[in-house]
């Protein structure tokens, strides 16, 4: 193997050895057009704050709809970025773990500390 | 008022609900009989803090699920330790084998899987019971006495006890170190503490209850018989964690009554002249800053200075102690001292105020606390590092005469009818 | 050894990877070979392992020592040897010692030496960062220590240092502050070890070693560095508030301001559950590679080993809160917390079905290693059992910070977690030192420290039911307690007896080899079954002449005696 | 002895040959070291998140705080706009990161350093911004010390900083390697760790925006 093939075919990224310079072209493209969909989204994340331009009553969706912002973005930036999409699916476990165990673990810390409900402290 | 509480007590008997409890108990103390006698073995010595003696209703229930996990823990614990001594000498190499080889096992699927699911399954049957318990020990009993509960509040290092007569979230009187409660009725208690976590646990009447600072929990008690039930604060809180104890006195309704008509009088102001009026005016001289004395300090908690505010006999002064209007981090309070003389120890529950059968003051105890307080338990009553206040009773430096004076004033702190 | 390379990366960082194939920086591999800068300089996983091992004994001393004047202290009613102030500081430095600078760096220096012997690499993934690992654990601990003579008096607040009494208020001296400096250094020490020892396990194994070829010592190993992966960060940010608290009057704990006392508690407490299994699951390995050895039987049930070890680590993440059931945690998180951590007994009750299943049917040789990791099964399982009792929420009420959670964890921590170290001493001494401990004297060390084990401890679970709360630093002539802390008090002393002769038998083992210059035992006095005892002993530098070649589990059994039937 | 290292062990593994070595995941060790560091960050940055919102849900419940100034700075005090651009710039620097990957594995070494200087800019921008807020939150009063609320906000976003200006000396590391032309495309795997790292820390500030600016 050539060290231009084992850098390349080893660090996970989506080209691969056989293919030419002009898919490396076309995955610049893709990290640009993901960086778009990054900013619209956070733009969007953005356009929540500016309360005055929403109609009534659609503010309570926001943290839902924020979340699921955040998710897609943080999806996104986790498997293209970080080509999590096209490693070995043993770093992607690797870091799902830490993300599921600290979600899971702190969730249920914050639960029982009432967060979720009433006032955390000194009921009057 | 008293009167009222009274009848409160008569009408709320023992709901049916606890009495299959008294059906387990039965049993319940043979077992805890042979239990006790294996556990305590060569212990002839008496342990008032024992947790295998509950005398109340929520200690008794805690205590008829311990004692069968007990004895499924300790049937395995034989199995176990016979099982690994059996093996030991069964299979052991003997002379002659050293070039054996034993049958090359590499496990039981089936047998596994039982040793899993057996254990699974017993675990599920304590789990049973363990919720069972839990949902009796966090339901307020019927019967709970609904005109007053107390609540708990820790503090470096000494209990006070606020009494909310008819549960309006205003405290009415207060007292430090013994709890007094009327027997045969469940009593709300709330904790809290004013600095660090503390945990109020008195063995025979329920389980332990942490005492936190800017949270409050819940537990209830009941003591079935009359009597002094020691406790001791478990949650390490620092220098005289070791001296931090309470007693729950359970007293019967009536008797209960009478003292709580005895807590709500104000205290006597002695007479101009006398060694008593002496000892007050060291008081307020020197204690009034801390400590509190329904009748001499003013409702700000400024300490007396006139005749006439003597006379006015000015409103009680204990609200300033409570967490509840605003917690100061630091113990900057003191146990109150209103009807001291009804108390039988004091300094964390750890020394004798007055002898529990005759009722004789131990002077001794009291000049000397007064005296050098670090002789009797451990403390930092200097301000340090973070902390302007210190934490404990500082030295004073009285005179003699001025001990002398005090002492026989504070002799004088119960009500007139007790 | 003159096989050993001449260039400096001929055995490289990961001697299986190389795909990097130019690191960016190159700094040399250090070469002396003997006298104290070969250890100071080593990078090599076997010296690095004893290292670890020679300071955790060290700490072991130290708190051990701390142990004797807490018993001594204890002996009698209204004791006045130790202040209440100077009692504090050393139950609280005797309890972080223990945990942090003993059983954790005892258990790490079993991994380094033997977790690259198992899976037959030259050494572990990233041989500086260990070096790395070492070092910081040592500063940390020797850091955490000075606060005896500089901070004013040890950290005087319980090894779970409890805010607000951890504060500055409560807490004034400087002792707090080493805790929480000392503790994150060792902490990212073993962060460090984690990663280094978890890509050790998982990219440098033989060929043919597939995991579930691994011995079972390889698999604690493994789910004990990854709970230390995600364990550690939880406890990090714990000490970075408190220390942010004290230093910088940051509000974390300050409760006049509206902060959660319990704060404190979950952030610890969330690392301290894993934590207690990466105390004791190293121990559960050692034992689970000397039961098979001793025996001559393969362990039984090795799945059901492998995936009790999983389970173990998994569910210790969901059983914190147990150590919180007398705070006022609210009724369903109290039910559902004992429910979880009663469950998490069965995989536990599995693992020691499956020893005595493995000793079933053996012809079992009891020799010192063996007799320890016997006396573990019987002790851990009483540990465990009244582990079992805690569980129970009611029960617990009663019990937690009385004596009778002392004997529990001292059951689990010196009768599970310390017995299985000595085992594991016993076992592979001569593979790490080319020398045999004394048997006589090692089975004397057994007998002795399992009667002072028991006579320390065992009293223990009697003056907790009978009420005596832990972390004080006296009691009263009439609570009762005077008999059977006197009888703590002299296990304590048995306890130190046995310690002397192991101290003494490593001392006379050593210089009766040197001197009457006993025959090396061999590369495999055990008759034993992983690919350590495979080569010299002691282990050459470079580990494996030829990597070896792996085609089932047990593998260098089956190359002694050909495969089952 | 000496014949035996160097000779191919069984299956075709040689000791010396590091080229084309696998390692069993085919991951580096490098690689796999960097990732699990990051699962084990997740744990810190949850316990971070989880403590600050827990204290702002706190400081707003505080019996005697509520509508106190303090508590109305703590709830009041962010600039969205600002903050938003912040995390735009951020978010871009991710773009410039991955490219500069992207163009080494090309042994491209002008556009390498070009999106390395840019990504090392962007992220500097963003610390910039950062500084710029605690000094306007410390003028309206909101200190390190001024409550729970401030402690909590700081530690976390100031952990984050950290994580931020760490990033960027190594950054700088790899970009003062190149111009010693030690940064080639056979160790771009090199680079792309410390991206991994770089668009980790990127990630986090994906999700303190949404939990600690946005949601109310």
């Amino acid at each position: 193997m050539s060290a231009e093939t084992v850098a390349t075919a080893t660090t996970g990224h989506p080209e691969h050895a056989d293919h030419g310079g002009e898919v490396h072209e076309s995955h610049d493209r893709m990290y640009v057009k993901i960086a778009c969909i990054l900013a619209v989204l956070t733009f969007l994340e953005m356009l929540t704050y500016f309360e005055s331009i929403w109609p009534d009553g659609v503010e309570r969706y926001f943290a839902a709809v924020l979340l699921v912002l955040m998710g897609i973005k943080f999806y996104l930036i986790s498997a293209y970025f970080m080509h999590l999409r096209w490693d070995k699916p043993v770093l992607k476990r690797v870091f799902i773990t830490g993300i599921v165990i600290a979600v899971v673990v702190y969730l249920i810390m914050l639960t029982a500390f009432n967060f979720w409900s009433g006032p955390g402290v000194m009921p009057h | 008022m008293s009167d009222q509480f009274n009848g409160e007590v008569e009408r709320r008997k023992m709901s049916p609900k606890y009495d299959h409890l008294k059906r387990v108990r039965k049993y319940v103390t043979v077992l805890l009989g042979v239990s006790l006698l294996a556990l305590a073995g060569c212990g002839s010595e008496r342990t008032p803090l024992t947790t295998l003696d509950p005398r109340g209703e929520a200690s008794q229930a805690i205590q008829n699920l311990v004692v069968p996990v007990f004895i499924v823990a300790g049937i395995v614990f034989v199995f176990i330790n016979v099982g690994v001594l059996y093996v030991a000498v069964r299979f052991r190499r003997r002379k002659g084998e050293e070039n054996e080889f034993p049958e090359q096992v590499h496990g039981n699927t089936k047998l596994e899987l039982g040793w899993t699911i057996i254990p699974a399954l017993i675990m599920a049957g304590i789990a049973v019971g363990t919720v069972a318990t839990l949902v009796t020990l966090n339901t307020e009993p019927d019967n709970t006495a609904k005109d007053f509960e107390v609540r708990v509040v820790g503090q470096q290092w000494w209990w006070q006890f606020e009494y909310d007569l008819g549960r309006d979230g205003t405290v009415d009187f207060v007292t430090a170190s013994e709890m007094v409660i009327p027997t045969g009725v469940p009593v709300d208690l709330t904790m809290t503490s004013r600095d660090v976590i503390h945990s109020f646990w008195i063995p025979a009447l329920n389980g332990k209850k942490d005492a936190a600072p800017g949270r409050l929990s819940k537990l209830w008690m009941q003591a079935d018989e009359e009597g002094r039930f020691i406790g001791q604060c478990t949650e390490f809180c620092g220098l005289s964690h070791a001296y931090m104890r309470m007693y729950a006195v359970a007293k019967s309704p009536a008797d209960f009554d009478k003292w709580v008509a005895g807590q709500m009088t104000n205290a006597k102001i002695p007479a101009a002249g006398t060694a008593e009026r002496r000892g007050l005016e060291a008081f307020t001289g020197n204690c009034a800053g801390c400590h509190l004395i329904s009748g001499v300090n003013t409702p700000d908690c400024t300490p007396i200075k006139t005749e006439a505010e003597y006379d006015a006999k000015a409103n009680t002064c204990w609200v300033g102690a409570s967490p509840y209007t605003g917690a100061p981090q630091v113990s900057g309070m003191a146990p109150n001292l209103t009807h001291l003389m009804t108390r039988y120890v004091f300094v964390g529950a750890l020394y004798e105020l007055r002898n529990v059968d005759t009722g004789e003051i131990n002077v001794n105890n009291l000049e000397g606390w007064i005296r050098n307080p670090e002789d009797y338990k451990p403390m930092a009553p200097e301000p340090t590092r973070g902390n302007t206040y210190g934490r404990g009773m500082p030295k004073i430096n009285l005179t003699e005469d001025q001990i002398d004076d005090l002492v026989a004033y504070l002799s004088t702190l119960a009500p007139t009818s007790a | 050894m003159a096989l050993v390379e001449r260039e400096p990366l001929a055995l490289p960082s990961g001697a299986g990877t190389g795909v990097a194939v130019e690191p960016l920086g190159v700094l040399a591999r250090p070469h002396t070979k003997t006298g104290w800068r070969s250890w100071v300089s080593t990078v090599d996983h076997k010296k690095i392992g004893i290292m670890y091992g020679a300071a955790a004994l060290l700490f072991f001393l130290v708190g051990g020592l701390e142990a004797m004047l807490i018993r001594i202290q204890l002996a009698q009613p209204n004791g006045t040897v130790l202040s209440a102030d100077v009692y504090n500081q050393v139950y609280t430095m005797h309890g972080v010692t223990m945990v942090f600078l003993v059983i954790m760096p005892m258990a790490a220096a079993f991994a380094n030496y033997l977790l690259p012997l198992q899976i037959g690499a030259r050494d572990v993934a990233f041989p500086r960062l260990n070096a790395l690992s070492f070092w910081m654990f040592l500063g940390g601990g020797l850091f955490f220590n000075t606060a005896w003579f500089v901070g004013g008096g040890g950290a005087d607040c319980g090894w779970f240092c409890y805010a607000p009494n951890s504060g500055v208020a409560f807490s004034p001296t400087h002792g707090v502050d080493f805790y929480a400096v000392g503790l994150q250094i060792a902490g990212a020490a073993s962060l460090i070890g984690a990663v280094n020892l978890i890509v050790t396990v998982l990219n440098m194994r033989a060929p043919g070693m597939t995991l579930f070829r691994m011995p079972v010592f390889t698999w604690m190993q493994l789910v004990v560095q990854f709970l230390l992966l995600f364990s550690l960060p939880v406890i990090t940010v714990a000490l970075f508030l408190l220390t942010f608290d004290r230093s910088f009057g940051a509000n974390f704990f300050n409760i006049s301001q509206g902060a959660d006392p319990l704060l404190w508690q979950h952030l610890f407490w969330i690392f301290g559950h894993p934590e207690v299994y990466i105390l004791i699951l190293p121990s559960f390995g050692i034992v689970s590679e000397i039961i098979p050895t001793m025996s001559r039987k393969p362990i039984y049930g090795y799945p059901f080993m492998v995936f009790s070890g999983i389970a173990i680590g998994f569910m210790g993440w969901g059983v914190w809160a147990h150590h919180m059931f007398a705070s006022g945690l609210g009724p369903i998180s109290v039910a559902a917390f004992s429910l979880s951590t009663m469950f998490i007994a069965v995989p536990t009750g599995v693992k020691i079905l499956n020893w005595m299943a493995t000793m079933w049917g053996g012809k079992i040789t009891f020799n010192t290693p063996m007799l320890f990791s016997a006396g573990l099964v019987a002790m851990f399982t009483i540990g465990g059992l009244s582990g079992v009792t805690h569980s129970v929420a009611p029960a617990d009420t009663q019990q937690t910070d009385t004596y009778y959670i002392v004997a529990h964890f001292h059951y689990v921590l010196f009768g599970g977690a310390l017995l299985g170290l000595f085992a594991g001493m016993y076992f592979w001494w001569p593979k790490a030192f080319g020398l045999m401990l004394n048997e006589r004297l090692g089975k004397v060390h057994f007998w002795v420290i399992l009667v002072g084990f028991n006579l320390t401890f065992g009293p223990m679970h009697i003056l907790g039911l009978q009420g005596m709360s832990r972390r004080i630093q006296t009691y009263q002539p009439s609570d009762g307690f005077t008999f059977w802390n006197r009888v703590a008090t002299l296990g304590v002393f048995v306890i130190a007896v046995a310690m002397l002769v192991f101290l003494y038998n490593i001392y006379a083992s050593w210089s009766s080899w040197k001197k009457a210059g006993r025959p090396n035992p061999g590369a495999d006095p055990w008759d034993a079954r992983s690919l350590e005892w495979s080569i010299p002993s002691p282990t050459p530098e470079h580990n494996f002449d030829v990597i070896p070649e792996v085609h089932g589990q047990d593998d260098f059994w089956h190359r002694k005696y050909g495969e089952d039937e | 002895m000496a014949e035996t290292l160097t000779a191919p062990a069984e299956g075709g593994h040689a000791a010396h040959d590091d080229h084309g070595h696998e390692t069993n995941t085919g991951i580096t060790n490098e690689k796999l070291g960097m990732w699990l560091f990051l699962g084990s960050e997740c744990l810190l940055f949850g316990g971070l998140i989880s403590t600050f919102l827990l204290y702002k849900k706190k400081l707003n419940t505080f019996p005697g705080f509520e509508n106190t100034t303090i508590v109305r700075l703590g709830r009041n005090v962010f600039d969205i706009p600002f903050t938003s651009v912040s995390s735009f710039v951020l978010l871009m620097s991710s773009l410039t990161m991955v490219l500069a990957v992207s163009a080494l594995t090309r042994d491209d070494q002008r556009r390498m350093r070009t999106w390395l200087l840019a990504t090392v800019f962007l992220g500097s921008t963003f610390l910039a911004g950062q500084v710029y807020e605690f000094t306007a939150f410390v003028k309206e009063g909101l200190g390190y010390t001024t409550n729970i609320f401030s402690s909590a906000f700081y530690t976390l976003t100031g952990f984050h900083g950290a994580h931020v200006l760490i990033g960027i000396v190594i950054l700088m590391t790899m970009f003062a390697r190149s111009l010693q032309g030690k940064l080639r495309a056979r160790n771009a795997e090199t680079l792309e760790i410390a991206g991994l790292y770089w668009h980790f820390v990127d990630v986090v500030w994906v999700v303190i925006f949404v939990v600690v600016y946005l949601i109310k």
